[in-house]
C-alpha cells in the first residue's frame, strides 16, 4: 500500500493544499504595458482575479482642461496609439457636433479610409501579441511586416507614423498625395490579402492554437451587456451591435460590407471575428479609394474654436469597441470637461469573471483575446 | 423599441431635459438607483457613467442606450457638501469600474458598491483630480 | 488529420525563409524618409544668415508642451534675438509648422539625436539674431504666401 | 568574475581581460522592456523584420531584469509606477545602463503638467542614453544603441563591486520611503 509509505503515505494524508495569492505585473512582458494582476491560485486553477490599473494614468482629462481644442488634439492621439485616427475622429465628430460645423465630402472619405487601415494595423499588432501571449515568436515578427506598409502609408501623407495630429475640426489637414493613394491600392488589392493569408495558414489552422483558445472563456451575449463589453469581444458573442451600422457616420452606409459576427462566444470566437475585421476593413479603405469623390477636404473654422456652451456625447466604433467623448463646453477655448469612455477599460473589466476558474496558462489566452491598451484604459 | 421618456422621468419624479443635444432625465438623488432598474427591466443598456464637477453641485451623468442607435442621458445632481447616492452596480454589474473611477477622482461615493477603493491612483493620494479646486502645477506660459 | 495545420505553418516559415530580406540594414543604408515626416523642427533661413522668423510669437502661443521659447529683439519687434526649441518635451504635433504665418517653420528628417547629455536636446534656431546652423537654407526670403491673419487670436 | 569587480588596483592582466568583456557585452545588451506607452511599439517594431535589431546582438528581450543589461523606460513614468521602476532597475545586475525613450521619458513630454506624473525618468533613474521623438523612429532607437553601446565599450569592470549596490533615488518622496528601504532591507538577507 502506497499509505504505508513514511514519506508519501504522510503527504497524502496531511498535504492541504492552501490558495496562494500571485502577483503578475506591473512589470511583466505579457501584460501588454503596465497592468497588475492579482490572482487567488489554488494549485493552478484562478479562484478569483483582481486587476490593478493606473499605472500608466497620465492625467488627460484634466490635462484637456487645460488647452484648446485644437491642442487637445495632440492628447487625444495619445489615448489609445494603436488606433488612432479612431480616436481623432471621435473627437472630432464630438466637436463638430457640439459646435455645428459641417465636413466636406472628400474628408469624410479620406476619415472612413484612416480608419480602417488603423482598424487593420490595429488588430495586426493584436494578432501578433496573442502569438506572444500564447508562446509563439513568429506571429509577431510576421504581423510586423504589413504593419510596416502602412505605417509608410501613414508617415508619406500624415507625417507621423503613430501620431498622425491629422484630423482637423471641419475636414482634414490636408489632401493625399494621388501617388501615394496609388500605391496603397495596389498594397491593400493584393499584398495584404496575402500577407493575411499567410497569417491564416501560420496560426488558424495550427492544432496547438485551436485546442487552447477552443471553448476557453466564454461569454454570453447578456453578460456582455451587464459588464458593458463593446467591440469586437460583444459581436463574438453573437450580438450585432456596430456602431458603423447602428449610428451611421462616414461614409460606411454608402460602402459594400458586412460586420463580423460570431455565436460561439470563446476566445476562438474572438480571434476569428478580428481575423475576418482585418479584411473587410482593408475591403473598405480599397472601396473607398475607388469611389473617393474630389473636393476639397477642410471647411473653415477659427483657429481657437470657442463652441457654444453644452454638452455632448459621441459614440464611435473603435477598434476595441465603444469610444465615446464626453465634452462639457463652457463656451470658452478649453473644454470644461472633457470625459473619454474607453472601450478597453470596460472590456479587461470583464476580465475577473472571464477567468475565474481557468488555468494559469490560460489566462494569457484570455487577456491576449481581450486586446487592452493600456494607456486608454488609464487614459 | 423606444422608452417614453417623460412618463419614465415623471414616474420617478424627474423631468426631461431636452435644451442639449440629447435629450436628458433629470432626477434627485433618491430616485436614481430606480430609474436605472425600471430602465434596465425595460432592456436598456448602460454605456458610460461620469461626473461633471459644476463648482457647488456635482452631476453624476450615465449615458444608457434604449436602442442600438437611440441614447439617453441620465443626470443627477448632488451638492458640493454631500457627495453620496446610491450605487447602480446592483442594476448593471458592468458599472464597477466607472463608478470606482467617479470615486477616485470626484469624491463621490456610490452607496452600495460592493469596493469602492481608488482604481487610477495609489492609496496614498490626496485629493480629488478632476474636481475644479484641485489645482495643477501648470507651468506659466512664456509670452 | 492532426499535425496538417501545424505543417502548414511550418510551409509558411519555409517559404518566408527562402523568399527576399525585408530588412533595411539601418546602420548602413538608411532609407529616405519623406519630405513630410515630422522629426525635428527646423527653420527656413537665407544663405546670408536671415531667418524667416518675424517673432510674431503665433507657434510659442500655439504650442500645447511649451516647447519654443523665443526672444524678441527690444528695439524691433519683428525681429528674434533668439529661438530655441527644447525637443526634448516636444511632441512632434506639427501645430507650429501648420500656424506660422510666414511658413518659416519646417521639419527635417534627421532623427539622429541621441545624446548623453539632456542638455543638448535643446537646441537655437536662432542665436544673437542670426540663423544657426540647425537651420534649413533656402534661396528664397519672401513666403510663400503672404501672412494671412486668419483666426490670428492669441491662444491662451 | 569577482576577480575583476574586486580589484582594488588593476593591472596589465585585468585591463587586457576586462577589455575583452567590454567589447563582448557590447555586442549582445539584453534588454529588460519595462514597456509602458506608446514607444514601446516602435520599440516592439524595432524587434520587428523591417529593423530587426538581432543583427547587432540586441534581440533578446528579457522578461527578468534580472538577466538583462539595459533598462528601457518607453514612456512615461507615473507616480504609481516609479518606484516600481526603481525596483526593477535595482533587481538588475551590475553593470546596467538605461535609455530614457522618447518625450515622455526624458521630461515628461506632453503630460510634464498632470498630477500623476513625474517629470522624467531622471528624476528616478540615472539615465544614461536620451532618445528624443514622440513616439521615438525605430531607426532613432537603433542610433540611440549604437550610441549605448559606444558607452558600453567604455565602461571598465575594474572596481565594479565598491558600487552602491542599492540606487536610492536622490530626491525621495515619503511614499516611496517605505518601498524602497523594504527592497534594500530584502536584497542584504540574500
Amino acid at each position: 500500500m502506497i499509505e504505508d509509505h513514511p514519506r508519501v503515505g504522510r503527504l497524502q494524508k496531511d498535504a492541504v493544499t492552501e490558495s496562494i495569492v500571485l502577483n503578475m505585473g506591473p512589470q511583466h512582458p505579457s501584460m501588454h504595458g503596465v497592468f497588475h494582476m492579482q490572482l487567488e491560485l489554488s494549485g493552478e486553477t484562478i479562484l478569483a482575479a483582481r486587476p490593478v490599473i493606473g499605472y500608466l494614468h497620465r492625467g488627460i482629462e484634466k490635462l484637456a482642461e487645460h488647452r484648446t481644442y485644437a491642442q487637445c488634439m495632440v492628447l487625444v492621439d495619445r489615448l489609445d496609439y494603436i488606433s488612432q485616427y479612431c480616436n481623432e475622429w471621435a473627437y472630432c465628430r464630438a466637436i463638430e457636433r457640439l459646435a455645428r460645423i459641417e465636413v466636406p465630402e472628400r474628408a469624410e472619405w479620406l476619415r472612413t479610409m484612416y480608419a480602417e487601415l488603423v482598424r487593420v494595423t490595429s488588430h495586426l499588432m493584436w494578432f501578433g501579441s496573442v502569438g506572444l501571449d500564447l508562446g509563439g515568436w513568429t506571429p509577431v515578427i510576421y504581423a510586423f511586416i504589413p504593419r510596416e506598409r502602412i505605417f509608410d502609408f501613414f508617415e508619406a501623407t500624415t507625417g507621423s507614423r503613430l501620431m498622425p495630429n491629422y484630423l482637423r475640426f471641419g475636414g482634414v489637414k490636408e489632401d493625399v498625395d494621388p501617388a501615394e493613394m496609388e500605391a496603397l491600392h495596389a498594397y491593400l488589392a493584393k499584398d495584404l490579402i496575402d500577407a493575411l493569408d499567410e497569417f491564416d495558414g501560420l496560426v488558424t489552422g495550427n492544432e496547438i492554437f485551436l485546442s487552447r483558445q477552443r471553448g476557453l472563456a466564454p461569454m454570453t451575449v447578456d453578460q456582455a451587456h451587464a459588464w458593458g463589453v463593446t467591440g469586437p469581444m460583444l459581436r463574438a458573442c453573437g450580438s450585432t451591435r456596430d456602431l458603423r451600422i447602428d449610428t451611421p457616420y462616414g461614409v460606411y452606409d454608402r460602402l459594400d460590407w458586412e460586420s463580423c459576427t460570431d455565436t460561439r462566444g470563446d476566445a476562438l470566437a474572438r480571434y476569428s471575428v478580428r481575423m475576418r475585421e482585418m479584411r473587410e476593413s482593408a475591403k473598405m479603405a480599397l472601396q473607398c479609394i475607388e469611389r473617393m469623390p474630389a473636393g476639397e477636404v477642410r471647411t473653415k473654422v477659427a483657429r481657437v474654436l470657442r463652441p457654444p456652451e453644452g454638452e455632448v456625447y459621441v459614440r464611435h466604433e473603435s477598434t476595441r469597441g465603444e469610444l465615446g467623448f464626453h465634452i462639457v463646453s463652457d463656451g470658452s477655448p478649453k473644454p470644461y470637461r472633457f470625459r473619454v469612455r474607453s472601450p478597453a477599460f470596460m472590456n479587461v473589466s470583464s476580465l475577473p469573471h472571464l477567468c475565474a476558474g481557468a488555468k494559469i496558462s490560460e489566462f494569457f489566452a484570455i487577456f491576449g483575446g481581450i486586446d487592452n491598451v493600456m494607456a486608454e484604459i488609464d487614459r | 423599441m423606444t422608452v417614453d421618456l417623460e412618463a419614465v422621468a415623471a414616474a420617478h419624479s424627474g423631468r426631461v431635459d431636452r435644451e442639449g443635444l440629447d435629450p436628458a432625465i433629470v432626477v434627485p438623488r433618491e430616485t436614481w438607483r430606480q430609474l436605472a432598474q425600471a430602465l434596465s427591466e425595460a432592456g436598456v443598456w448602460f454605456s458610460d457613467l461620469t461626473c461633471v464637477d459644476r463648482g457647488e453641485t456635482v452631476e453624476v451623468v450615465a449615458q444608457v442606450c434604449a436602442s442600438a442607435s437611440e441614447q439617453i442621458t441620465l443626470k443627477t445632481v448632488l451638492p458640493n457638501r454631500d457627495l453620496t447616492v446610491d450605487s447602480l452596480w446592483p442594476v448593471w454589474p458592468g458599472m464597477d469600474w466607472l463608478e470606482r473611477e467617479a470615486y477616485d477622482m470626484f469624491g463621490v461615493s456610490f452607496v452600495g458598491h460592493p469596493d469602492l477603493t481608488r482604481i487610477l491612483m495609489f492609496d496614498g493620494f490626496e485629493g480629488y483630480p478632476l474636481r475644479k479646486s484641485f489645482l495643477l502645477e501648470t507651468e506659466e506660459k512664456a509670452s | 488529420m492532426f499535425g496538417q495545420g501545424l505543417l502548414k505553418g511550418l510551409s509558411v516559415t519555409g517559404r518566408r525563409m527562402l523568399g527576399k530580406t525585408e530588412c533595411d540594414m539601418y546602420p548602413y543604408r538608411k532609407r529616405v524618409l519623406p519630405p513630410k515626416s515630422r522629426i525635428f523642427l527646423s527653420m527656413r533661413a537665407t544663405p546670408d544668415g536671415k531667418a524667416l522668423c518675424n517673432a510674431c510669437l503665433t507657434c510659442q502661443q500655439g504650442c500645447p508642451d511649451n516647447v519654443i521659447r523665443i526672444e524678441q529683439d527690444p528695439e524691433d519687434r519683428k525681429r528674434a534675438v533668439s529661438f530655441r526649441v527644447n525637443s526634448g518635451r516636444c511632441t512632434f504635433c506639427g501645430i507650429c509648422e501648420e500656424n506660422c504665418p510666414r511658413h518659416a517653420l519646417t521639419f527635417t528628417q534627421d532623427f539622429e539625436r541621441a545624446t548623453f547629455d539632456k542638455g543638448t536636446l535643446t537646441y537655437a534656431l536662432i542665436a544673437d539674431g542670426t540663423a544657426t546652423g540647425a537651420c534649413v537654407i533656402v534661396e528664397r526670403t519672401e513666403p510663400e504666401h503672404p501672412a494671412s491673419a486668419e483666426g490670428g487670436e492669441d491662444v491662451g | 568574475m569577482g576577480l575583476i569587480e574586486n580589484a582594488e588596483r588593476p593591472n596589465f592582466i585585468l585591463t587586457t581581460i576586462d577589455t575583452l568583456l567590454r567589447w563582448g557585452r557590447s555586442h549582445s545588451l539584453w534588454w529588460c522592456n519595462a514597456g509602458s506607452a506608446c514607444c514601446s511599439l516602435e520599440f516592439a517594431a524595432m524587434g520587428g523584420a523591417r529593423y530587426d535589431m538581432d543583427r547587432i546582438g540586441s534581440g533578446l528581450v528579457r522578461a527578468s531584469p534580472r538577466q538583462s543589461d539595459v533598462l528601457l523606460i518607453p514612456g512615461p513614468i507615473t507616480k504609481k509606477m516609479a518606484p516600481i521602476f526603481v525596483r526593477v532597475y535595482n533587481q538588475m545586475p551590475d553593470p546596467k545602463w538605461v535609455i530614457a525613450m522618447g518625450s515622455c521619458a526624458i521630461s515628461g513630454g506632453a503630460f510634464r503638467e498632470s498630477y500623476s506624473m513625474t517629470r522624467g525618468a531622471d528624476t528616478v533613474l540615472p539615465v544614461d542614453v536620451y532618445v528624443p521623438g514622440c513616439p521615438v523612429r525605430p531607426e532613432a532607437l537603433f542610433y540611440g544603441l549604437l550610441k549605448l553601446r559606444a558607452r558600453v565599450r567604455g565602461t571598465s569592470n575594474i572596481g565594479l563591486a565598491h558600487r552602491e549596490p542599492i540606487y536610492v533615488p536622490p530626491d525621495l518622496p515619503p511614499e516611496w520611503e517605505a518601498e524602497v528601504r523594504e527592497f534594500l532591507g530584502e536584497h542584504e538577507a540574500c
